[in-house]
C-alpha cells in the first residue's frame, strides 16, 4: 500500500517531529513541576510567533504522519482498500490538521484568551 | 472415469519436466519457434522445484581453456564411459557445454564462483584430467535452476504444474506422437494434451533402490512410458551409485541422501565396522578412488559384516579437526546435524546410494527419437555417458541437450500439424492409471520397500547372473502383488497414495528392464559389475544393450558401439599432450 | 549417535485445510531417533491416512517445496528434526501461512512466484552466449552484497512468517524483494531502472515494517530484512532526484 | 484443540514492531483529544482551567502519562526503525544499536515516570 512517496513523507515528517517531540516533552516536564495551570501555559505561548511556528510545524507533520500511519494500519489490520482507504487517510489527516490547527491558534494568537 | 471425461487441451510445443533439460528447452523453443507458437510446460511438481538438476552440488563440466580443451573433455568422457558412449553425442555434449556455460552466465544470469582474477573457478572431480568443473559453492544446481526458472516464469509459457504424464498417446498408425495423457494432480482429473512436438525431460531416476539420492518425484515415469510406446532404450543396466549416502534408518527420507564427494577428497576416512580403514585394500588411491571403485569397496566391506545393527560403514572427518570440518563443509555438517549426527567430531554411517541413471531412450544428436514429434533430453536420454557418467557431466548433459531439443522443436514445429490420438491406446492408458482406484485399498509402501530391498540385494552395486535371475522373479512378484493393492478413491485431489502406486508401477516396469539388461551384459564395465564376469571385455568389441517391448515382453538385444570419432587405444589429443593437467594432491 | 526419544509415540495434530472446513485430525505416530517433520507427515500418509496431502521433492533442503507451519512457526520440514518442535510429545502441523491452500498441507505457491517475477526477479542483460564471460571480483562490496542472498531456495518460509504479507495482499514479500536487491547489486545486471520501478510501487519494499520475521525464520540463514533495507536506502537516494514529481510514486 | 497462536512467532524485532504500531495507533487516537483540550483555550483560560482541572482526575492523569509514554516508545521505536533502514549496519552494530536504544529507552521512561 505504501508507495515510495508516502513512505518518504512519513519518514520526513517523523524526522521533523523527533526534535519537536523532544522539545515539547522537555517543556512539559519543566512546566508540570508543581502542577499545570492554563495561565502558565498560555503566558508562555501567547503571542509568540516562535511557538506558533513550532507547534504549527508539529501539527502539519503529525497530520501527515499520523494519517499515513493509520492508512497502513487500516489496510493491514482493517482490510480497507481503494477509495475507502484513501478517504480514511485524508479524513483523519484533515481532522488532525483542523483540531491541531485550532489548538495551536488557541494557545498562540487567539484573542478569546483574554476575554 | 471414462475417456469422455478426459479434458482435451492443445498446444504447439509441450515440455515434460522442469529440470535442466525441460527449462532450457522452453527457453530455446521460445527463441527459435515462429512468433505465436504456444509453448506449454507440464511437470509433476512445481516449476523448477522438483527434479535433480536443482540438487546438483559439485558442478558443471566445461573445458574453458587454460590447457583444457573440448578434445580432452571428450576423451575423459569416453574413457569414463569405458568406450560405450555414443561418440557423436559425447562430442556434442563437450563442445556445446562451452556455449551453454556462457549462455548461463550471460543470458540466464547465473553467477558461478570466481578466481581472484575474476575468471571462472574450476576444479576437478575424480576421473577428470583437468580442472574443469564450474560451480557455485556446493549448491550449483540451486543457482542454475533458480535463474532458469525465473526466465521461464517471466517468459509467459503456459504452466501445467502438478501434472503427471502417465502415457504417450501415438497416432492411429503408431508412426507419430499425438499427445500426452496426464493427471492434474491437484484435482485428480485427466487431461490429454495434444502437441506438435513433445520433449520428454522427466529425468530417469533410479529410486527403486533401497538407498537412493534423487528427488522424490523421479520414478522412471518417462522411461516406462517410452517403453510402452515401443521406443528403444539403451544401456539400461547402467545405474551409478554414489559411494557415500547417509544411513539414518529406513523410517527417514534422509537415508540415501548424498554426503558430498569433497569429504573424501579432503581426507575423510572410511572405517569398517571393525574400526579399520579398508579402501586401500581395493585401490591405491584409497578413499580418493573413483565413485564405482569406492562404492564396490564399501559394498564388499558391508557384506563381511554380520552385525545386524550396523549396516553401512563410517565416514570419519574428526582427524582433520572439527573446526576445519565445520567451516569447510558447513552444509554437510548442518545436514547431518538435522538428522541427529555429528559429522565434525563423530562418525557418520554411510552406504552406497543409487544416484544417476545412464540408460535411456535412443535418440539422435538432435534429441529426435524414432517416433515423430517425440524428443528426449537429459537423464531420460541414453548414449552420452555410456557405462559411467563423470561427476559434472550430468547437468552439462541436461542443459546442453535441453537447449538443443528446444532449438530442434522450435524449427520442426513449422509445418507440423496437430495429430489425432489413437483412442484405443488412450483408453488403455486411462484404464491403466485408474486401475488401483478399482481395487480394495491397501498399503503401497511395503511393496515399494520390497522392490527396493530386492534391487539393492540382487541388481545393485555388485551383480551375478543367479542373483539377477532371483531379482527378476522377485520383481515379477511385486508387480503382481501391486495389482491387488488398491487406493482409497474417496478424494482424488492431491491423492499422493494414488501417485505412490503409479510411481511403483513405473519403477517395477523399469526394474525389470534394468535386470534383463544386466543379465544380458556378461562383462563388467563402469557402473555395471558382474562378480561372475569381472572382466571388462575387449574394448574394440564393445557393444551396448538395447531393450524394447516385443509383444508383452521386454527383449534385450546388443548393438556394437560405432567408434565414429576415436577407436579404443587411440586419442584425439595431440601426441605430446600430458596424461593429466590436474596437480596430484 | 542420536539417542532414543523418551517416548514411543508422537501425538501429531494436522490442520486439514478448507476441504475439511478447517478441521484437525490427530494421529499417533511411532517415534524414532532420526525423524524429521516430513518423515512424520509421510508416515501418516503412508500408514494411517492415505488421503493426506502435502508436498516435498528433494528431501534435503534444496528445493523449497516442503515448508509448513509447525507449531505455529513456518519451517522447512525435511530438514527439521522432530525433537526441535515437540511440545512434550505433541506437535501441530498446518499448511504454510499466507498462501492459498490446495488441500491439507499443500499450498498454491503461484502468488509467491508471480510476485518474484513482478519484483523484476529475473536477469536483465545485453550480453549473449557469443560474448566472453565477464570477469568479476568476488570480493567487491557490491558482489558480496549480491552473494549474500543468492542461496535462496524460494521456500516461502519468510513469506509465511511476514505479517505484512498477511495484511497486505499486494506486498511483494521478503524473498522477491531480496532477489531484487541481489540483482541491483549484480554487476552483470542492466535492469536498475526497471527494478527500482518495480519495487517502489504499491506492493513495494516501502511496505516492510522491518519486523524481521523473514530473517529469523529463513532456514538458510539469509537476511531479507537487510536486503529490503538496502532497497529502501537506494530508493530514498533516488527519491529527491526524480520520483517525487512523478505520479503514483 | 487449540491452534498455535500468533505469539508462537514472536521475537524481539517482532515485538518492537507490534509495540511501535500500537503506540502509533494510541497516539493517533489520543492526539485529537489532546488538541480538543488545548482548543478549550479559545473559550478562555477559565474554560481551559476547567479542562485542566479535569486533568487532575486519575483517569486523565493516566491518559496524560499514557500519551507521554506512548510518545517516548513511538519516538525511539521510530528512530530505531529509520536507523535500521537507512544505516547499513553490520550485524554486531545492529546488536549494539538495539542495546543502545533499549538503554536510552529505559532511561527515558524512568525520567518521564518521575516527571509525572
Ligand atoms: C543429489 C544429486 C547431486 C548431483 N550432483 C551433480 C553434479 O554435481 N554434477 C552433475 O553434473 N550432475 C549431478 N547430478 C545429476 C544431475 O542432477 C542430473 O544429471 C540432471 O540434473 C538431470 O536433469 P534432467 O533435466 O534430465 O532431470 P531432472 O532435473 O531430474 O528433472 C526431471 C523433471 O521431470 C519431472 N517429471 C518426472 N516425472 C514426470 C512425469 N511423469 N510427468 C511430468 N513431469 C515429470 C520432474 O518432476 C522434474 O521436474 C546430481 C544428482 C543428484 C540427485
Ligand atoms: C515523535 C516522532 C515520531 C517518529 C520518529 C515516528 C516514526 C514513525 C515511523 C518510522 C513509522 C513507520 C513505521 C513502519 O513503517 O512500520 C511510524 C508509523 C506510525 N506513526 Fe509515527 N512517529 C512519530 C510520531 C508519531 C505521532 C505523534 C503519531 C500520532 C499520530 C504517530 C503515528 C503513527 C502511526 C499511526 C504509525 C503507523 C504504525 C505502523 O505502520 O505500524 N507517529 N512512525
Ligand atoms: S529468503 Fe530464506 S525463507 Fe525466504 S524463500 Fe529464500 S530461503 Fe526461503
Ligand atoms: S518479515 Fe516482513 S515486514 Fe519486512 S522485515 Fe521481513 S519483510
Ligand atoms: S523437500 Fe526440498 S526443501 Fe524440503
Amino acid at each position: 500500500m505504501l508507495t515510495l512517496r508516502l513512505y518518504m513523507l512519513q519518514r520526513i515528517t517523523a524526522l521533523l517531529m523527533a526534535p519537536l517531540v523532544l522539545g515539547h516533552l522537555a517543556v512539559m516536564i519543566y512546566a508540570i513541576q508543581g502542577g499545570v495551570s492554563a495561565a502558565e501555559i498560555l503566558g508562555r505561548t501567547q503571542g509568540s510567533l516562535a511557538w506558533f511556528l513550532f507547534y504549527g510545524t508539529f501539527v502539519i507533520a503529525v497530520s501527515v504522519h499520523g494519517a499515513i500511519g493509520l492508512r497502513t494500519v487500516a489496510h493491514e489490520w482493517g482490510g480497507l482498500k481503494g477509495p475507502v482507504l484513501e478517504g480514511f487517510m485524508w479524513g483523519f489527516g484533515l481532522i488532525l490538521l483542523i483540531l491541531g490547527g485550532r489548538a495551536v491558534w488557541a494557545v498562540t494568537f487567539a484573542t478569546g484568551v483574554n476575554a | 472415469m471414462r475417456v469422455s471425461d478426459i479434458e482435451r487441451h492443445d498446444t504447439d510445443i509441450l515440455i515434460l519436466g522442469t529440470g535442466g533439460a525441460g527449462l532450457f528447452a522452453a527457453l530455446h523453443a521460445g527463441q527459435t519457434a515462429p512468433e505465436g507458437t504456444k509453448i506449454t510446460i507440464a511437470v509433476k511438481g512445481l516449476i523448477g522445484k522438483c527434479g535433480c538438476t536443482r540438487m546438483v552440488q559439485g558442478g558443471y563440466n566445461v573445458a574453458l581453456g587454460g590447457g583444457d580443451t573440448v578434445e580432452r573433455h571428450f576423451m575423459d568422457t569416453i574413457n569414463g564411459g569405458k568406450w560405450l558412449p555414443d561418440q557423436d553425442m559425447a562430442w556434442r555434449l563437450c563442445e556445446q557445454a562451452v556455449v551453454r556455460i556462457r549462455e548461463l552466465e550471460n543470458e540466464v544470469g547465473c553467477f558461478f564462483d570466481r578466481n581472484p582474477d575474476g575468471s571462472l573457478h574450476q576444479k576437478a572431480f575424480a576421473g577428470q584430467t583437468a580442472d574443469r568443473t564450474v560451480h557455485k559453492g556446493d549448491l550449483t544446481g540451486i543457482e542454475i535452476i533458480n535463474r532458469l526458472m525465473e526466465k521461464v516464469l517471466a517468459s509467459g509459457v503456459e504452466k501445467l504444474q502438478e501434472h503427471r504424464a502417465v502415457g504417450l498417446i501415438p497416432t492411429k498408425d503408431g508412426s507419430a506422437l499425438a499427445g500426452v495423457l496426464m493427471i492434474d494432480m491437484r484435482t485428480g482429473k485427466f487431461r490429454l494434451v495434444r502437441a506438435k512436438t513433445v520433449l520428454m525431460g522427466t529425468g530417469g531416476g533410479p529410486t527403486m533402490y533401497k538407498y537412493h539420492t534423487p528427488s522424490g518425484d523421479k520414478t522412471m515415469d518417462g522411461l516406462a512410458m517410452a517403453l510402452r510406446a515401443g521406443l528403444k532404450l539403451r544401456d539400461m543396466e547402467m545405474v551409478q551409485f554414489h559411494p557415500t549416502g547417509l544411513l539414518a534408518g529406513d523410517h527417514t527420507r534422509m537415508t540415501g541422501t548424498v554426503l558430498e564427494e569433497g569429504l573424501r577428497g579432503a581426507g575423510g576416512q572410511l572405517i569398517s565396522h571393525a574400526g579399520q580403514r579398508f579402501m586401500f585394500d581395493f585401490d591405491p588411491k584409497g578413499e580418493r578412488a573413483t565413485r564405482d571403485v569406492v562404492s564396490r569397496g564399501i559394498y564388499a566391506e558391508m557384506r563381511k559384516n554380520n552385525n545386524p545393527d550396523q549396516e553401512g560403514v563410517f565416514i570419519s572427518m574428526s582427524h582433520l579437526g572439527p573446526d576445519f570440518v565445520r567451516q569447510k563443509f558447513k552444509g554437510m555438517v548442518n545436514r547431518c546435524a538435522d538428522s541427529g549426527f555429528d559429522l565434525a567430531t563423530g562418525k557418520v554411517e554411510v552406504v552406497p546410494t543409487a544416484h544417476y541413471f545412464m540408460g535411456g531412450v535412443v535418440v539422435d544428436v538432435d534429441t529426435r527419437t524414432a517416433m515423430e514429434g517425440l524428443y528426449v533430453a537429459g537423464e531420460d536420454a541414453g548414449g552420452a555417458h555410456g557405462s559411467n557418467r563423470l561427476g559434472g557431466n550430468g547437468v552439462a548433459n541436461s542443459t546442453v541437450y535441453g537447449g538443443i531439443a528446444g532449438d530442434t522443436m522450435g524449427r520442426d514445429v513449422v509445418g507440423m500439424t496437430l495429430r489425432d490420438p489413437d483412442e484405443t491406446v488412450l483408453a488403455a492408458e486411462l484404464e491403466r492409471a485408474i486401475y488401483p482406484l478399482t481395487q480394495k485399498p491397501d498399503l503401497v509402501l511395503p511393496l515399494r520397500k520390497q522392490l527396493q530391498d530386492l534391487m539393492w540385494e540382487e541388481v545393485g552395486v555388485m551383480r551375478t547372473g543367479a542373483g539377477m535371475k532371483r531379482g527378476l522373479a522377485g520383481i515379477a512378484q511385486v508387480s503382481v502383488a501391486l495389482m491387488d493393492v488398491g487406493v482409497d478413491n474417496s478424494n482424488l485431489a492431491f491423492n499422493l497414495t494414488w501417485h505412490d502406486w503409479l510411481n511403483l508401477r513405473s519403477l517395477c516396469d523399469i526394474s525389470e528392464v534394468i535386470t534383463k539388461a544386466g543379465i544380458a551384459r556378461e562383462n563388467s564395465r563402469g557402473a555395471h559389475f558382474r562378480e561372475d564376469f569381472p572382466d571388462a571385455g575387449a574394448m574394440e568389441d564393445s557393444d551396448f544393450t538395447v531393450a524394447q517391448m516385443s509383444g508383452e515382453n521386454v527383449q534385450v538385444t546388443r548393438e556394437p558401439v560405432q567408434f565414429t570419432i576415436v577407436r579404443p587405444g587411440e586419442t584425439v589429443l595431440p601426441e605430446d599432450a600430458p596424461e593429466t593437467l590436474v596437480a596430484v594432491p | 549417535m542420536p539417542t532414543d526419544p523418551p517416548f514411543d509415540h508422537l501425538k501429531v495434530t494436522i490442520d486439514r485445510g478448507p476441504d475439511a472446513n478447517g478441521a484437525q485430525t490427530e494421529f499417533e505416530v511411532p517415534a524414532y531417533d532420526n525423524q524429521t517433520v516430513l518423515d512424520v507427515v509421510s508416515w501418516i500418509q503412508q500408514n494411517a491416512d492415505p488421503t493426506l496431502s502435502y508436498r516435498f521433492a528433494c528431501r534435503v533442503g534444496m528445493c523449497g517445496s516442503c515448508a509448513m507451519m509447525v507449531g505455529g512457526v513456518p519451517r522447512w520440514t525435511c530438514r527439521t528434526h522432530i525433537s526441535k518442535v515437540l511440545d512434550g510429545n505433541a506437535v501441530t502441523i498446518g499448511p504454510l501461512r499466507n498462501l492459498p491452500v490446495i488441500k491439507d498441507l499443500a499450498v498454491d505457491m503461484d502468488p509467491f512466484f508471480d510476485k518474484w517475477v513482478a519484483a523484476e526477479g529475473v536477469h536483465h542483460g545485453a550480453l549473449t552466449r557469443d560474448d566472453p564471460i565477464a570477469p568479476i571480483n568476488e570480493t567487491a562490496p557490491a558482489r558480496v552484497e549480491a552473494n549474500a542472498g543468492i542461496e535462496c531456495i524460494n521456500c516461502s518460509v519468510c513469506y509465511a512468517a511476514c505479517d505484512t504479507v498477511s495484511g497486505n495482499p499486494d506486498y511483494l514479500g521478503p524473498a522477491a524483494l531480496q532477489r531484487a536487491w541481489t540483482l541491483l547489486n549484480d554487476a552483470k545486471d542492466d535492469g536498475r531502472v526497471a527494478i527500482l520501478d518495480a519495487i517502489s510501487g504499491t506492493g513495494g519494499c516501502h511496505n516492510c515494517h522491518s519486523m524481521g520475521s523473514c530473517t529469523i525464520y529463513c532456514p538458510n540463514d539469509l537476511d531479507p530484512m537487510s536486503a529490503i533495507a538496502g532497497l529502501k536506502r537506494e530508493t530514498a537516494k533516488s527519491f529527491f532526484n526524480t520520483s517525487f514529481f512523478k505520479k503514483d510514486r | 484443540m487449540s491452534k498455535p497462536s500468533i505469539t508462537s512467532r514472536a521475537h524481539p524485532l517482532w515485538l518492537a514492531y507490534v509495540l511501535h504500531r500500537l503506540s502509533g495507533i494510541g497516539l493517533a487516537l489520543f492526539l485529537p483529544l489532546h488538541f480538543l483540550l488545548l482548543g478549550q483555550a479559545l473559550h478562555g483560560a477559565a474554560a481551559m482551567d476547567a479542562g485542566l482541572q479535569f486533568s487532575e482526575m486519575f483517569v486523565f492523569k493516566l491518559a496524560e502519562f499514557g500519551l507521554v509514554f506512548l510518545l517516548a516508545v513511538h519516538l525511539f521505536g521510530g528512530l530505531r526503525l529509520m536507523a535500521m533502514e537507512w544505516v547499513p549496519w553490520t550485524p554486531p552494530q545492529k546488536t549494539l544499536a538495539a542495546l543502545a536504544t533499549a538503554t536510552s529507552f529505559a532511561v527515558a521512561c524512568l525520567f518521564f515516570m518521575k516527571a509525572i
